[in-house]
């Protein structure tokens, strides 16, 4: 129980994926303007985060270990992920079209989110257990989501600041991101139970 | 041996994604707008986020459905704005190339101001209160607000008038209704001849207003060898799809209220 | 006694110079400019044309339209042009120049009403030509017929003049004490409603004193003293006040079971009632660092301010400023040919160190004006949502709910337009809603 | 031309509150904890402050200038940002460091964003955080008061890692190790009480925050109870500074009250887990910070209820 | 691209007008992850070029036979094929680098970059245009990181490239080689860029109005049929 609370915290506070490992800036400076549509993201990443962590662990245990294939991680994992979101996709446009239209737009987006295969190929390098790799995911999810839901706060607010017109856009909000990353850095030093 | 597992796995894998996906959209599958999924083509499909919407599909949907501009896009380069433009623009119909006209010329030396205007710079703003503080009601109001709300920095003020630069002007018509005063009007870029002032009181009281208001002296109407020119409300309105840009008008106008906007456009 | 107020609000210096300045009658101008809308709803048709000669009291104006109130001639002689001209708002009103004779005939039919039932009273009231005299200028007939599925049950009198420099209402207290509480019972006999609260504020002693002592025997008359604070006098903040109840947006205050009229408009009605003179004249408060001699003053409806201010002694500095209406919600003017008209309350004439307002500044986030909003808005949100021309959202954020009081704009360190900004806002919504 | 009338929106009167007598009261509410930083530190502390102080003026010009925007150093703004700064760097610290951290406040924090007002943290804050995570141990290495000498410890750090504390009064004096301003809780509980009196702030983040500090180390003292420990948090360390002047800075802190309230407990939450949970003894800042990040999320959803029923969006 | 344009074109337009991480902002998770020593960028760098230029080759070779519905999960296929190749490479030869850039080389494979260029341009250009572009926009990639590495390393390390370089200078702010310093060195030279390229073309705009430059007296003149 303490090993997966540790999990927990580390993947929300002290490694969070876009404030200290990078993973995953693309959707958070691109879905990060309004907050409505981070909420939505946000829900998006945590729900494929969870599912693609069960679906590439059993991937890994079951297909590439026993066959001492683990070279083959990254062409296994992209199929493997990008099958299931859009299976995923395809599944809820027609099942619970009220769920599809509040996460699944977000969908495609989250193919090419580093964050996914970045937390799958994680899990590989520590070697984690089916719970733990889960529960990996979902923290990494959850990180992911104060991540991007705060900074969502912020960019409505740069929205209709006066910035210096070389700094509109990006640049303006790298700057932000740099400052929130400087307000997380409170928690890197922090001492896991 | 060695070879084949991994390309059996691999190639099962793909196989029985592939095979699931493909039922799976025949299964599941939902109609789209025909336009989005054209417009969904012309896309980078890098999905990668960075025009805002939820993905490739997400912006063509937006360009279709509420007009967004295709260069939100930052990964397709100007071939692909170009491309998906021209696609939208043969599927709403346009073809007349138009560019707006601010129809005034209330410049500071020929109107008066009322009053001394303290206030935000907007025209919206001095509008509310009676009317601007120009002399003529229907004038331009000088502060701007056609000016802050083009894309395309193609509005200048100049001496209390706004004035479109027509090199830069695309015509997408944003100044036209900001105009608290409706005087910008879209007119075919091929247009010359133009009456430069909206008023609409009579003769005399226009002319007190600003010194080169038309008052609706029909001297135009006469003159105007292809019945280009209506008169109503004591203005001048030149009908561009009538004119011959001969400049019949211009020589006869008492006011000097029209010219030809072509002019400005060459010097 | 109780004080009772509300949250929010803000302290402007009370400058209420002309307290003390009994009203002064001022003769008859030179000429009357009469507007054919001087209310809000339809605006009248003239009744006269060039040429014809009129007399005091005399319809020159009406409509068929419900909403709307008559307009009569201030004085008698002759018109001398009906034409249209840009006077208070922002489109071109018709408006009827008279030259007076100097005579002040009394039109011939007026007399007392009689009245006998509800449907008499309202329609004297119409006849009557008032509208609010405190401000907006709603049709009192119209005000008084609430819709039917409300239930009024409380008429609220606002003796709370809470803007700066005007004394008006408060020289009505003093002068026409008895006219106050016999229109007050007037409305409430013919209209049925059961009680009557004069909500006035506590700054003004004497005439809280006086109209107690002038309704002890009315036991449905009450008057309630109120915080000295700014905006206690608009209408639907006085209602929270006196009642705790709260005018759903969009609403009525009937909806709510009140009706509020001005004290002034409650006395003029006890004198229409008595004498069956119309509405033609107007108690207005002159002040202003240019004001020679401030004073309140009796003015026939239609003089033109120029000619009032003269009669003040003129100016001892140069205007650079005239507001019609006190400093926080009056409309500044550029012409000194404007006439008074019935919602005229003060005339205030600003020299040019008074006049101009400070730059404007970035909004440093104090939150001065969320305290301050006696609406419960976000102004500083409505200011950059408008601006960022936002104004859907600036919609979501209620800012048609603004009543404009300007406490936002008054109290913000950084000087922001904050009012302004949101008249954009509102108007822009309008448009929108138009299209 | 004759003179024309001027026409403007009402209201027509402002009341005489400006930014800048905010500022100048700011500054005056910080005298009294100069006055101990210099007090206590000597010729040397006065010295920091001024260079940061003039330097944060200078780049609010420079920045300005190139911009070519309106000219804000007037509003005492940036003063205010260089005060606060310097009140927050460690004596010793060498004085460059002190331009580099006042330049990172007012360049990126305050002016990229468009200056005064549209910052969404606190640049003296951020310019602490920045300069404590480049130069960590230059950021942490304290003298002892009223003399030269390089002492090792703030009250904060002999609380974490055991040592005898300082005596009460001490601490309420200001004669311990710490950052130039946060030593004297008297001077600044003096100005707290100014700004207070002048309406500057209200009382609600001040308290809240000190007293989810209280509460908070009271409970979760790792030592049993004692009710010296949670008074030692509030006395030592940056709190009282980091409550009373930078978690009220206006522009970073939510705008209605129910927003502040939970600003401030997140402001103090955030600094016990700091201090008790990281290898840090100090973790104001950061909490600061970190709440100023949620400030925008807060006010979404603390918007006041609108007269007559109306809820915003 | 109809257009035929100059293989030299295609070259330099991925490393200056469509650089790929300062003008279409793609890749930006490696371009701050990897980006703490110029060495790291360079190495990213390297690999990201290899899979560039090997999965634009071989889509375009393949662009014709594939079927255009499951064109995506082949060209991921193909993209995750060079990936593991480039990995395996590192593992090889270059184990200290690998280490250090660690799950940011199987990364490569979910890098826009990569998966737009396939997209726009090697799906629908020959081989051999397809390979240079896939140079270029690694060129352009390679430089870019490369180049907020040495800044990162220069004012966070006091090094660059490992040489100490600003010892007697100043203390290295550690703040740079840290995620907040990724995200602001990137901000300001995004904006540096944006400046450059704004410079650029309001030269060539003012080029285009000084035609215009007497212009406005006149124009009003003519304005009114020549009149005064």
């Amino acid at each position: 129980m303490k090993e997966l609370f540790a999990i927990l915290i580390g993947a929300i506070f002290v490694e969070n994926f876009v404030l200290s490992k990078f993973l995953g800036i693309c959707p958070f400076l691109g879905v990060s303007k309004k907050t409505s549509t981070a909420v939505g993201m946000s829900g998006a990443v945590v729900f494929v985060m969870v599912l693609s962590q069960a679906v590439t662990w059993l991937v890994n245990h079951y297909l590439l270990k026993p066959n001492s294939l683990e070279y083959l991680q990254t062409i296994a994992f992209i199929l493997t992920i990008a099958s299931l979101v859009q299976l995923v996709e395809i599944v809820l446009k027609k099942m619970i079209p009220s769920l599809y239209k509040a996460l699944g737009v977000y969908l495609p987006l989250i193919t090419t989110n580093c964050a996914v295969l970045g937390s799958a190929l994680l899990f590989v390098e520590r070697d984690y257990t089916f719970i733990e790799a889960v529960v990996f995911g979902f923290a990494a999810g959850l990180g992911f989501t104060l991540a991007l839901i705060l900074f969502s706060g912020v960019r409505e607010r740069l929205e209709t600041c006066d910035i210096p017109k070389a700094f509109k856009g990006m640049p303006i909000t790298l700057v932000a991101a740099s400052l929130v990353s400087i307000a997380f850095m409170g928690f890197a030093s922090l001492i896991i139970p | 041996m060695s070879v084949i597992i991994p390309v059996a796995i691999v190639s099962g894998l793909g196989l029985f994604f592939g095979v699931g996906l493909s039922i799976a959209s025949k299964v599941f599958e939902v109609k789209v707008d025909e336009r989005i999924e054209k417009v969904r083509e012309m896309l980078p499909g890098a999905n990668c986020g960075a025009c805002g919407f939820s993905g490739c599909d997400g912006l063509a949907e937006a360009i279709v459905n509420e007009g967004v501009a295709p260069d939100r896009c930052p990964v397709g380069g100007a071939s692909m704005v170009k491309q998906i433009s021209g696609f939208m623009g043969i599927a709403s119909g346009e073809v007349v190339e138009k560019e707006a006209r601010v129809m005034c010329d209330g410049r500071f030396d020929n109107i008066q101001l009322k009053y001394k205007y303290e206030g935000i710079e907007d025209c919206h703003a001095a509008n509310l209160l009676s009317g601007g503080a120009g002399t003529c009601n229907f004038g331009c109001l000088g502060l701007g607000s056609c000016k802050a709300v083009c894309p395309f920095d193609a509005i200048v003020i100049e001496n209390g008038v706004a004035r479109i630069i027509s090199e830069k002007c695309t015509g997408c018509g944003k100044c036209v209704e900001e105009c608290p005063k409706h005087i910008i009007h879209m007119v075919p870029v091929t247009s010359g001849f133009t009456v430069f002032c909206s008023n609409k009181d009579k003769g005399a009281v226009a002319r007190k207003a600003c010194k080169v208001a038309c008052i609706g002296c029909r001297m135009c109407v006469k003159a105007c060898p292809s019945d280009a020119i209506t008169v109503s409300d004591f203005l001048a309105v030149i009908d561009p799809e009538k004119c011959t840009n001969c400049g019949e008008c211009a020589k006869v106008c008492p006011q000097k209220c029209i010219s030809d906007s072509r002019v400005r456009v060459t010097a | 006694m109780k004080i009772r107020s509300f949250r929010g609000g803000v302290h402007p210096p009370q400058s209420k110079n002309t307290l003390e300045c009994e009203t002064i009658k001022m003769g008859i101008p030179e000429k009357v400019v009469i507007p054919m809308a001087q209310h809000i709803g339809a605006p009248c048709k003239p009744l006269v044309k060039k040429g014809d000669t009129v007399k005091v009291g005399q319809v020159i104006g009406d409509t068929e339209s419900y909403v709307s109130a008559p307009v009569h001639s201030s004085v008698s002689g002759t018109v001398t042009s009906v034409d249209t001209r840009i006077i208070s708002f922002n489109r071109p009103i018709t408006c009827i120049e008279i030259k007076p004779d100097g005579l002040q005939e009394v039109k011939e039919d007026i007399k007392p009403p009689v009245i006998s039932n509800r449907d008499d009273f309202l329609k004297a009231v119409r006849e009557s030509g008032l509208t609010g005299l405190g401000g907006a200028g709603f049709p009192a007939h119209v005000k008084l017929n609430p819709p039917g599925d409300t239930n009024v049950d409380t008429l609220i009198i606002n003796a709370a003049e809470c803007e700066p420099y005007i004394t008006s209402d408060y020289r009505e207290c003093i002068e026409n004490t008895e006219n106050i509480v016999d229109g007050i019972r007037a409305v409430l006999k013919w209209t049925g409603i059961s009680r009557a609260i004069i909500g006035i504020e506590d700054n003004k002693p004497e005439a809280i004193r006086k109209l107690e002592k002038a309704s002890k025997d009315f036991s449905e008359i009450t008057v309630q003293s109120v915080k000295t604070i700014y905006p206690q006098g608009a209408e639907k903040i006085l209602i929270r006040t006196l009642t705790g109840r709260e005018v759903p947006s969009g609403k009525l205050p009937a909806n709510v079971g009140c009706i509020v009229m001005n004290v002034t408009s409650v006395s003029f009605l006890a004198s229409y009632l008595k004498t069956g003179m119309p509405l033609i004249k107007k108690r207005v408060t002159v002040d202003g660092s240019s004001v020679k001699n401030p004073a309140n003053v009796e003015v026939l409806i239609g003089t033109p301010i120029e000619e009032v201010f003269n009669f003040c002694g003129g100016f001892t500095t140069e205007p650079g400023k005239i507001i019609m209406g006190g400093p926080m919600m009056g409309v500044a003017f550029y012409s000194m040919d404007l006439p008074v008209i019935k919602n005229t309350n003060a005339l205030l004439a600003f020299s040019d160190v008074h006049a101009g307002l400070p730059e404007e500044t970035s909004c440093i986030r104090c939150g001065r004006c969320v305290k301050a909003c006696p609406m419960n808005l976000l102004p500083f949100e409505l200011d950059r949502l408008v601006r960022a021309k936002l104004y859907e959202e600036a919609g979501q954020n209620h800012i048609l709910d603004c009543m404009e009081c300007g406490s936002c704009s008054y109290t913000c360190p950084a000087k922001r337009r904050i009012t302004q900004s949101i008249r954009i806002g509102k108007d822009a919504l309008k448009r929108m809603a138009n299209k | 031309m004759e003179k024309r009338l001027i026409v403007s929106s009402s209201p027509h009167i402002r009341s005489n509150i400006t930014t800048w007598g905010i500022m100048l009261d700011v500054i005056i509410a910080l005298i009294p904890a100069t006055g101990a930083a210099v007090w206590f530190f000597g010729l040397r502390a006065a010295a920091l402050i001024a260079i940061t102080v003039i330097s944060s003026v200078f780049f609010e010009y420079i920045m300005r200038k190139i911009l070519k925007r309106s000219n804000t150093i007037g509003d005492l703004s940036a003063v205010v940002t260089g005060l606060l700064l310097a009140l927050n760097l460690p004596p010793t610290l060498p004085v460059w460091m002190a331009i580099v951290g006042a330049s990172f406040a007012i360049v990126v924090v305050k002016q990229l964003f468009g200056g005064i007002g549209q910052n969404f943290v606190n640049p003296a804050l951020a310019a602490r955080a920045m300069l404590i995570v480049s130069y960590g141990s230059r950021m942490t290495s304290w003298s002892e008061p009223l003399s030269d000498i390089v002492s090792s410890a703030t009250p904060l750090e002999i609380l974490k890692n055991g040592g005898e504390m300082p005596g009460l009064l001490d601490m309420l004096l200001g004669k311990i190790g710490g950052s130039l301003g946060e030593v004297s809780a008297i001077a600044l509980l003096i100005g707290g009480a100014y700004l207070f009196i002048r309406q500057v702030i209200s009382w609600h983040i001040p308290v809240v925050f000190c007293g989810t500090v209280f509460i908070l180390a009271f409970v979760l003292n790792p030592d049993g109870f004692d009710i010296l420990y949670p008074l030692y948090h509030i006395l030592s360390g940056g709190l009282l500074i980091g409550a009373i002047f930078m978690a009220t800075d206006y522009t970073t802190s939510p705008m209605t009250r129910k927003g502040q309230i939970i600003y401030a407990v997140g402001c103090g939450l955030l600094t016990v887990v700091f201090r008790l949970y990281t290898n840090m003894p100090e973790g104001v800042s950061y909490a600061i910070l970190l709440m100023n990040v949620a400030v925008p999320l807060i006010d979404r959803y603390t918007k006041p209820k609108v007269y007559g029923g109306g809820t915003n969006v | 691209m109809e257009e035929k344009k100059g293989l030299l074109s295609i070259f330099t337009n991925g490393i200056i007008k469509e650089n790929p991480t300062f003008r279409l902002l793609l890749g930006m998770c490696p371009s701050l992850a990897v980006t703490t020593m110029a060495k790291n960028g360079l190495g990213m760098g390297a690999a990201a070029t290899f899979v560039l230029v090997g999965s634009n080759l071989v889509i375009s070779l393949i662009r014709k036979i594939v079927p255009d519905k499951v064109r995506i999960p082949v060209f991921i296929t193909v993209i995750a094929g060079f990936t593991t190749i480039v990995q395996l490479l590192l593992a090889g030869f270059l184990p200290e680098l690998n280490k250090q850039l660690g799950i940011y080389i199987p990364l490569i494979v979910v890098n826009c970059i990569i998966f737009a260029r396939a997209e726009m341009f090697a799906q629908k250009n020959g081989p051999v245009a397809a390979v240079i572009d896939g140079l270029g926009m690694g060129a352009g990639f390679t430089l870019a990181i490369t180049l907020i590495g040495s800044v990162r390393e220069i004012l966070g390390a006091g090094t660059w490239m490992g040489i100490p370089v600003t010892a007697k200078l100043f203390d290295p702010a550690v703040l740079f080689i840290l995620p907040p310093g990724g995200f602001l060195v990137m901000g300001f030279l995004i904006a540096a860029f944006n400046k450059l390229a704004d410079r650029k073309k309001s030269e060539t705009e003012t080029q285009e109005e000084t035609g215009c430059a007497a212009g406005c007296p006149g124009c009003s003149k003519a304005m009114h049929g020549g009149e005064a």
